[in-house]
């Protein structure tokens, strides 16, 4: 009955290979309303997003509350329906049926924003890290599965007298810890954390940010890591994508977001980054208005009644299109993308 | 990152403690710094420790200790007990109390040293009726009460968790049998069916499911969002294991309370369908008895006022205790007094 | 706006409800041991009373299945026949005159009732939940535990035993003295109001002396819900952020209870107002019992006991729908009270 | 619009000294009495606030930052209980005013921002309603004065309206239609009774048009939950300013809010400060935010304040172990940055309930000595304007036994 733990097929890692494809991906949410509590419309949470994950990497995933970035992280753990698009895990589909496929739900883990919530408070912490460990690899042993759990815990410098404790005992970082513990427990390969360590202090942080990087190095993991604090994923990032209204505005690596940003927004995101320090400081640029609803978005660019950058006839009109500034640098911005048409 | 590692040998030495062995621990360090001088700063600490580690139990207990939840478990005790041991604390037999006491005693006589609380029909003991009636409101209380929290918490969770056309059909339905006015519905299946104590008790049983099913429903719909059952879907648990290990554990303190309610509210409306006359004739009951003493206030009020007393007293400590429990368990409440 | 629609939602919303619990009761009268017809026939009967007894028949489709019968019972009501008394005096009246001679009665008590327990409870409630903790909030909960506990024909005894019988100062029994046995209330059905207006104040105040004991019992009883569900819900609301606001902002403490916290606190209040005002209505059977007060309950029990079909039917749907309106009326308050509501 | 930032807020720091003191708290304790303890929240802060200037107060969860904002206007509710201490403000002893006249202060002269808007407005009324309720607790001579006013505008206006109405009769076609239109123009201003709520609202909705809210009018008639989470924290702020308090208290206003939307707040907290020139005290957990916005920080560690100076010198120049860490444990966003790894604080932050002996920082402190773990460092002044309570800086370190570092051994017993 039970799978194998270690798939031959899975473990080998091709550094070249993406571990994770998002293909256009739209997630639409129903609003529900009027005299008989009907659908009367759609929320599109997600509009075509797209990006590849590949090992030993930290894709970062950034926007404000509300810009879709946590339904993509739902959506690629199938805790939300997809409508449109496609997932693909080393070039299998696995959108909408992840639940299905024991094999591969243990490859694909994921961390919670808030450890207090994510953590089931009359669940021991045994039977919390246990879990995927009983449910996705199928060990009923008892003896092997606190073995087991005290390995994982042991990895996220736990100590062995927290096995049997509850959530409520132990402090927010520790909590994260448990969390952390509880995803590394099926040798997964992708982990989406999702904003791992806004709910903490800053001193926590640090300790949370160093362990994710430590086991990135000894684990080999990919990390789609998703947050709102720039200074977080420049620091534990790689590649990053920053995200308005559902949709990619910017992506790039470290050097072209934070040192090359052409987009009005990524602009404005990293301005608005209160700096600790002289040398940090800059110009700030302070937009204007709050950020639409999803349910009902600006036509054209979704950016534009906030952008201050000149207005294009366009902008207003059409959805702008990718356009690449090099191979790693792309942008949704009629500013770029009108002289090629 | 911590100062601690656990060597390899530790992890896979590791077993829970037996339960002697945790208490001498305990012991050790919560009145080491008595022993060992200069100890004491860092045994805070240590004892600070330990407590955090009792703390839920310690808190949950500290909060039942007040006076009115004190009082409501030791009633609850008493009537325990008479229902549990009422041949061996009264003289008189089940059947007696049933037919009426040998001849020779005058009906609705008053109290005297044979009969502390007097007499009412047929000769009965009014005391020992009080103590045979504990028996059988306990009993039908109860059982009623845990068919209806079973089968409506079933329902509950798998209507809340279910969604869609399935939880509105069941909320409907839900909706109509609590629309009903309650006692008279009783009555009227009660007639239908009969009088006996197993149509009764299974009469409110039934009944009672609908609140629970709408209590269990609003709490685990917001147990159902919370992160931690996204969590357990990610660590491969399925819909079973999410509603019963994960959901269900977290309703439970709402469950409890009302169940402790409810018995309370069971055996008072159980005193009222009797006082109607709707009840079963072979069972001692403190409803019947004030019925059949309603009547008399004139001439034997004691005959009435003691099986009232007796319903009150119950009904009291069920609510004290439910109460003492609430404040104990709702998370609203938690960390203020 | 937003709240008439929301107003029109909750009502379609009631309509299953409604019809549901209709049903059930059509069909529950027909599961009753008996049959109408036959308990109609008596032992001697004329040939005239066996023609009338077969056009009842035919008009209530009695050779029908129960889904007929139960749209004809249905397009009977709404046309105003609700039914002839089969087994209740006076017999082969209609229905709905018995009801309108009982259904005042009951509401007066009720109405007394509650209204009484609402100010009673709510003052209750807050005082209770300002005074957290001290001794006079466990008293205030410790009667309200008992109001819950007591059962209320016991309670109506013991009324009785003090009142009427160890004192005498009130009668034990009844709505009125045996000298105005025959008086009519003939406005609105209710004794005390009619007999104002007329300015007949003789018998206003045997009403009153006689309601007494009746209306203590009821309202002790409802108080005791009130008080509680005030009391826990100003405790949650004062724990609230905006509480905290308006402390800053200067409030007294008087204006932070009664200004900030007890409007956001009424909305469980009226829920539990309005359902004890419906149950009441429809439970006052004990009550009635107890003080020998003939109104709905009593008539009711009544009914049930000699199988009286069209008339349990119409009591129960009575109450069904009262209950049903009182919810909807809850519903509508909530919407007015809270804005977050009416979405 | 690209504004540049105003750096108003480093700019003036060389003359704190010429300052006007406007609140000076000394040695305040605020302790709950809990059934697992007494959680000793805050346990002897001391700091003051100049008038025209902001200052941060900074520190992780649970150091006690809320409680102290509380403690100032004395809203801190059962179990919790201002033990000793003074807070002066003007001269005047807060702590022991009876409650009446603290009412005075609260709202008026002292004001309070919370930090999460959602929960901090009553939803169950207008916005305008609980602008307006701050102006009639506060203002209602100034309301009445101005109420006197109104009625008296309306009735002159009401006269006008009558005698165009009689004009109205007797006019000529011509002037009559133009009559007709300037009766109707009337008509909407002229009102029936103008109450002082009128007024409050009138006054509400011209201080949202102060602040910069567009469509203050329609605003004030609509409900919080209509509202997104940075227009309830600029109503908030509007309520904390209506009365020109003297002193605002910001309790992480911005925690809750978008990045961008954070910027906005700011900008407008920074702005409003340099135009009405009153104090505000700033409680925040992110150093970011107090860098950019405050003139001097006070770093709260613990229930006490473990270093205190302007911004510039503490940024620049961290002298106590606990605030070098928290700066350090900061990713910043400069190429180098990435290279390293952050550096972090051990352990966690203790429990309130029995907290470390001597220093309350000790058990993670890299530079721990015996003496941190005996004797509880006072606040001591540096190079003028910081101040810092850490052994490392005592004068007097004679003593070898208690400035030995801690053993090992003794370290771990400590973070058990």
């Amino acid at each position: 009955m039970t799978e194998s733990i270690s798939n031959p097929q899975i473990d080998e890692i091709d550094p070249n290979e993406p571990v994770l494809t998002v293909e256009n991906l739209e997630v639409e949410y129903p609003i529900i309303g009027g005299l008989f509590m009907r659908k009367v419309g759609t929320v599109r949470a997600v509009r075509g997003v797209s990006f590849e994950l590949y090992p030993n990497e930290t894709l970062g995933i950034v926007g404000e509350s509300g810009c879709g970035k946590t339904t993509i992280a739902k959506a690629i753990l199938n805790l939300v329906k997809t409508s449109g698009g496609s997932i693909r895990y080393r070039n299998e589909e696995i959108q909408n049926q992840l639940s299905k496929k024991r094999r591969i739900r243990q490859k694909i883990q994921m961390v919670f924003q808030d450890p207090d919530a994510s953590l089931n408070p009359r669940m021991k912490i045994v039977d919390i890290i246990g879990e995927p460990l009983k449910n996705l690899l199928g060990i009923k042993d008892k003896v092997e599965l606190r073995q087991r759990v005290l390995e994982l815990m042991t990895q996220v410098s736990l100590k062995a007298e927290h096995l049997d404790r509850y959530p409520h005992e132990f402090s927010g970082g520790q909590k994260q810890r448990i969390v952390i513990a509880k995803a590394l427990a099926c040798n997964p390969d992708v982990i989406v954390l999702d904003e791992p360590t806004s709910a903490l202090d800053v001193s926590v942080q640090a300790q949370i940010l160093n362990l994710l990087q430590e086991l990135q190095e000894k684990l080999h993991l990919a990390y789609i890591f998703i947050t709102h604090d720039l200074s977080v994923i420049h620091h534990i990032g790689h590649r990053i994508g920053v995200m308005y209204l559902g949709k990619f505005v910017e992506t790039g690596n470290i050097e072209d977001i934070f040192y090359n940003n052409q987009h009005p927004y990524t602009q404005a995101l990293l301005s608005a980054r209160p700096a600790v320090s002289k040398s940090e400081l800059q110009e700030k640029i302070i937009l204007e208005g709050e950020i639409p609803s999803p349910s009902n978005p600006p036509s054209g660019c979704s950016f534009h009644p906030r952008c201050q950058a000149k207005m294009l006839p366009e902008c207003n009109k059409k959805e702008p299109e990718e356009t690449a500034l090099s191979e790693s640098h792309h942008i949704w911005c009629w500013q770029f993308g009108r002289d090629e048409i | 990152m911590e100062d601690i590692k656990i060597t390899n040998l530790e992890a896979k030495l590791y077993r829970p403690e037996p339960f002697g062995k945790q208490m001498s621990e305990i012991t050790k360090k919560y009145l080491g710094f008595l022993f060992v001088p200069g100890m004491k700063s860092r045994e805070l600490e240590r004892r600070h420790e330990m407590l955090t580690r009792f703390k839920s139990k310690r808190r949950f207990i500290t909060k039942l200790n007040n006076p009115l939840t004190i009082f409501g478990f030791f009633i609850i005790f008493i009537v325990v007990t008479w229902a549990v041991f009422a041949p061996l604390i009264t003289v008189f037999d089940y059947d007696i109390e049933i037919t009426g006491i040998a001849e020779g005693i005058t009906p609705w006589s008053a109290p005297n040293y044979l009969h502390p609380l007097g007499v009412s029909k047929f000769g009965r003991d009014v005391l020992a009726r009080l103590i045979w009636g504990a028996r059988s409101s306990l009993t039908m209380g109860l059982f009623s009460i845990i068919i209806s929290v079973t089968l409506g918490t079933l329902l509950g969770i798998f209507s809340s968790y279910q969604g869609g056309i399935i939880d509105n059909l069941i909320m409907r339905m839900v909706d109509i049998i609590m629309a009903f006015p309650g006692l008279i519905i009783v009555i009227i299946l009660i007639s239908i069916l009969s009088t006996s104590m197993q149509t009764i008790l299974l009469t409110y049983g039934i009944l009672g499911i609908p609140g629970y099913t709408r209590l269990i429903r609003g709490t685990a719909l917001q147990e159902k969002n919370k992160t931690y059952v996204e969590a357990a879907k990610v660590a491969g648990a399925n819909d079973l294991k999410i509603m019963f290990k994960h959901i269900l554990p977290n309703c439970l303190a709402p469950i409890i309370v009302a169940f402790t309610f409810d018995i309370g509210g069971i055996i008072l409306s159980l005193a009222g369908l009797s006082f109607l006359g709707f009840s079963d004739s072979s069972l001692v009951e403190w409803g019947t008895d004030i019925n059949y003493a309603r009547n008399h206030i004139y001439d034997a009020p004691w005959a009435a006022f003691t099986p009232g007393f007796g319903i009150l007293l119950t009904v009291l400590a069920f609510m004290l205790v439910g109460d003492g429990l609430r404040d104990a368990l709702d998370p609203r409440l938690q960390g203020r007094k | 706006m937003s709240l008439i629609k929301y107003t029109i939602r909750r009502i379609i919303a009631l309509i299953p409800i409604l019809l549901g619990v209709m049903f059930l009761t059509f069909w529950l009268a027909q599961l009753m041991p008996s049959d109408p017809w036959t308990l109609m026939a008596g032992e001697h009967m004329t040939d005239a009373r066996k023609i009338y007894i077969e056009d009842q028949k035919q008009k209530w489709g009695y050779y029908d299945p129960i889904l007929t019968q139960f749209l004809i019972y249905m397009k009977n009501l709404f046309s105003g026949d609700w039914g002839n008394t089969i087994a209740v005096l006076p017999k082969d009246t209609p229905v709905w005159d018995i009801i309108s001679v009982k259904f005042p009665k009951t509401f007066e008590i009720t109405i007394l009732s509650v209204s009484i327990a609402t100010v009673v409870g709510i003052f209750a409630g807050i005082f209770s939940a300002v005074h957290r903790n001290q001794w006079s909030d466990t008293i205030i909960r410790f009667f309200a535990l008992v109001g819950v506990a007591i059962p209320v024909f016991w309670l109506g005894m013991i009324l009785q035993f003090i009142f009427a019988v160890k004192l005498g100062w009130l009668d034990a029994t009844g709505y009125q003295g045996i000298q105005y046995i025959t008086y009519k209330p003939d406005i609105t059905g209710l004794r005390l109001l009619d007999s104002f207006i007329k300015g007949d104040f003789d018998v206003f105040k045997d009403t009153v002396l006689h309601l007494i004991m009746p209306v203590f019992a009821l309202s002790f009883i409802s108080v005791a819900g009130i008080t509680r569900q005030t009391r826990s819900s100003m405790l949650e609301v004062l724990e609230l952020d905006y509480i905290r606001t308006a402390r800053a902002k200067g409030c007294s403490e008087h204006q932070v209870i009664y200004k900030h916290a007890w409007r956001n606190a009424q909305i469980t209040t009226i829920t539990i107002v309005t359902l004890s005002f419906a149950g009441l209505l429809g439970g006052a059977v004990l009550t009635e019992t107890t003080f020998a007060l003939n109104g709905m309950g009593m008539m009711t029990i009544d009914a049930i006991n000699k199988q009286d079909y069209f008339l349990i039917n119409a009591s129960v749907f009575l109450m069904t729908i009262i209950f049903v309106l009182a919810n909807l009326i809850t519903d509508i308050l909530y919407g007015v009270v809270d804005p977050r509501i009416r979405y | 619009m690209i504004e540049v930032q105003k750096n108003t807020t480093n700019s003036d720091n060389s003359n704190t000294e010429e300052k006007e003191l406007l609140l000076k708290v000394k040695d305040l304790k605020t302790y709950f009495y809990t059934e697992e303890g007494v959680v000793k929240a805050v346990d002897g802060v001391s700091f003051t606030i100049n008038k025209n200037e902001i200052l941060g107060l900074v520190g992780e969860t649970g150091c006690g930052k809320s409680v102290t904002a509380l403690s100032l206007l004395r809203l801190v509710r059962s179990p919790g209980k201002i033990i000793s201490g003074q807070i002066e403000f003007e001269g005047i002893n807060l702590i022991d005013l009876p409650e009446n006249q603290m009412l005075h202060y609260r709202g008026n002269t002292i004001t309070m921002i919370f930090q999460d808007p959602m929960n901090s407005l009553n939803p169950v009324m207008k916005v305008g309603d609980q602008l307006a309720e701050v102006y009639l607790l506060h203002q209602k001579e100034y309301l009445k004065e101005e109420l006197a006013k109104a009625r008296q505008e309306n009735s002159i206006l009401k006269e006008k309206l009558k005698q165009m109405k009689s004009d109205l009769k007797n006019a000529s076609e011509e002037g009559a239609e133009t009559l007709k239109v300037q009766i109707n123009a009337l008509k909407r201003k002229v009102k029936g009774r103008i109450t002082l709520k009128d007024i409050a609202y009138r006054e509400s909705s011209q201080l949202l048009d102060r602040i910069g809210l567009p469509n203050a009018d329609s605003l004030i008639n609509r409900y919080p939950h209509e509202l997104s989470g940075g227009m309830r924290q600029r109503i908030m702020i509007a309520m904390g300013l209506a009365c020109n308090s003297k002193l605002l208290i910001c309790d992480e206003p911005t925690t809750a809010l978008d990045v961008t939307i954070q910027a906005q707040i700011l900008d407008m907290i920074r702005e409003l400060k340099n135009r009405l020139h009153n104090s505000v005290l700033f409680i925040t957990h992110s150093l970011g935010v107090i860098f950019e916005l405050c003139d001097r920080v006070a770093v709260m560690y613990s229930g006490n304040i473990v270093e205190y100076g302007t911004v510039e010198d503490i940024f620049e120049n961290p002298q106590h172990p606990y605030t070098k860490g928290l700066l350090a444990a900061i990713p910043k966003v400069t190429p180098e940055s990435r290279k390293n790894k952050l550096a972090i604080i051990k352990g966690m932050v203790p429990n309130l309930i029995y907290p470390p002996s001597g220093c309350r920082f000790h058990p993670r402190c890299p530079h721990a000595m015996k003496v941190c773990q005996e004797i509880r460092p006072d606040l001591i002044p540096l190079n003028n304007a910081v101040q810092v309570a850490c052994h490392l800086y005592d004068k007097d370190k004679s003593d070898p036994d208690l400035y030995r570092p801690l053993t090992n051994e003794e370290r771990l017993e400590a973070t058990i």
